[in-house]
């Protein structure tokens, strides 16, 4: 299940979401906010989402993940508004009955979320500048 | 015909507005583009924007009809 | 820092050791006790340790992992003693800048782990049987 | 020359003990796993196994010093 999410992001919760007999491994991603971004000090981000679009490309992704790798469950999560340092801006996990199925289908998941889900981020600068992010397509990471 | 437009991130601060209800003679979002971005001085090339109608992903040549919902979406920055 | 532990693994207390100014990316690795393998229905598992050397190993990995990949904190601890279904057998976080190493240098750590670091395996089948695993090197999985 | 050995594993169960002091003419690991694997019915092939001197890993070809703590290490299986 992919969702957007405006309260905090709580992990424990979202990882017993994984949970299913014959589970063996379970990967999970948290992406945080950093305190920089390509030289500049950042100290806050807004995240913006059109969120019916997002939801249902980032189950789209789910469903894809499902066809391609050996998993059990996938969650992830992205939250919108206004976060502080630190805090989690995206979630993801995967559960199967083997590693590899696992950690492939959580990489695939975040990177394909960060690709294709209509989520925009504004940085917030130390010297007070803002500016909404709109990466070229080669400098997408 | 009348379109409500949904502007995000970059597009919204451009436009001074998160939504609003126009009445144009574009036919298709191509045209609509066009139309919007000369009047708020939106200024991606189309290329760089991908178009939703009525909350699903469709291409440039989209015909549109009365009461549409259209957005215009910059690169995305999630994660 | 790998360990081997024989009281239960606290994941939470371990991913709060990745922690770090400008960490963005946390991967997160769980390996869980599963209820069958090849085939077999288990009902429990045992690990035995070198412990000594294990811990010289598995360091000697974290060390490898820090000079291949760009990451901040790298945390392994591997259970030893009687194990339930669905008890936690061995835990890996990685923390980076960025998620690609964040997940590769998790991904590398249980990889090595299971293949050089002196821990042994008993399952315990539900007929009664049990046995220690000693995998050929082109079935270690 | 005295060593101590350190059994693990299906070795352990073999031996039926974790640990033991032997006295041996056995001046490396290879001729002394010979004996020990004649003694404990031990039927892994040498080629199947590593070998640990004083906590860390060596060749087979390793010479033995008196009071050398030595142990045979089956095919791993943790994770």
């Amino acid at each position: 299940m992919f969702s957007i999410s405006a309260a905090p992001i709580d992990a424990m919760a979202l990882q017993c979401e994984l949970e299913a007999t014959g589970v063996g491994a379970v990967v999970c991603f948290e992406g945080r906010v950093r305190d920089h971004n390509e030289g500049r000090a950042v100290n806050a981000l807004s995240y913006q989402a059109y969120a019916e679009l997002a939801e249902t490309e980032g189950n789209r992704i789910i469903e894809e993940t499902h066809a391609k790798f050996a998993v059990e469950h996938i969650v992830c999560v992205h939250r919108v508004g206004d976060l502080a340092l630190g805090e989690v801006a995206v979630w993801a996990g995967a559960s199967a009955e083997h590693r590899a199925a696992a950690f492939d289908a959580c990489r695939y998941v975040i990177d394909q979320v960060k690709m294709r889900v209509p989520i925009w981020k504004r940085e917030h600068y130390v010297d007070g500048a803002s500016t909404w992010l709109h990466p070229e397509p080669d400098r997408a990471k | 015909m009348k379109y409500r437009l949904l502007y995000f991130a970059s597009l919204c601060d451009a436009a001074g507005r998160a939504e609003e209800t126009v009445s144009s003679d574009a036919r298709d979002v191509h045209a609509l583009y066009a139309e919007l971005a000369s009047r708020h001085g939106f200024t991606f090339a189309p290329e760089r924007l991908r178009v939703a109608v009525n909350g699903e992903f469709t291409d440039w040549s989209c015909p549109l009809a009365d009461d549409d919902e259209v957005a215009f979406l910059p690169p995305v920055s999630g994660g």
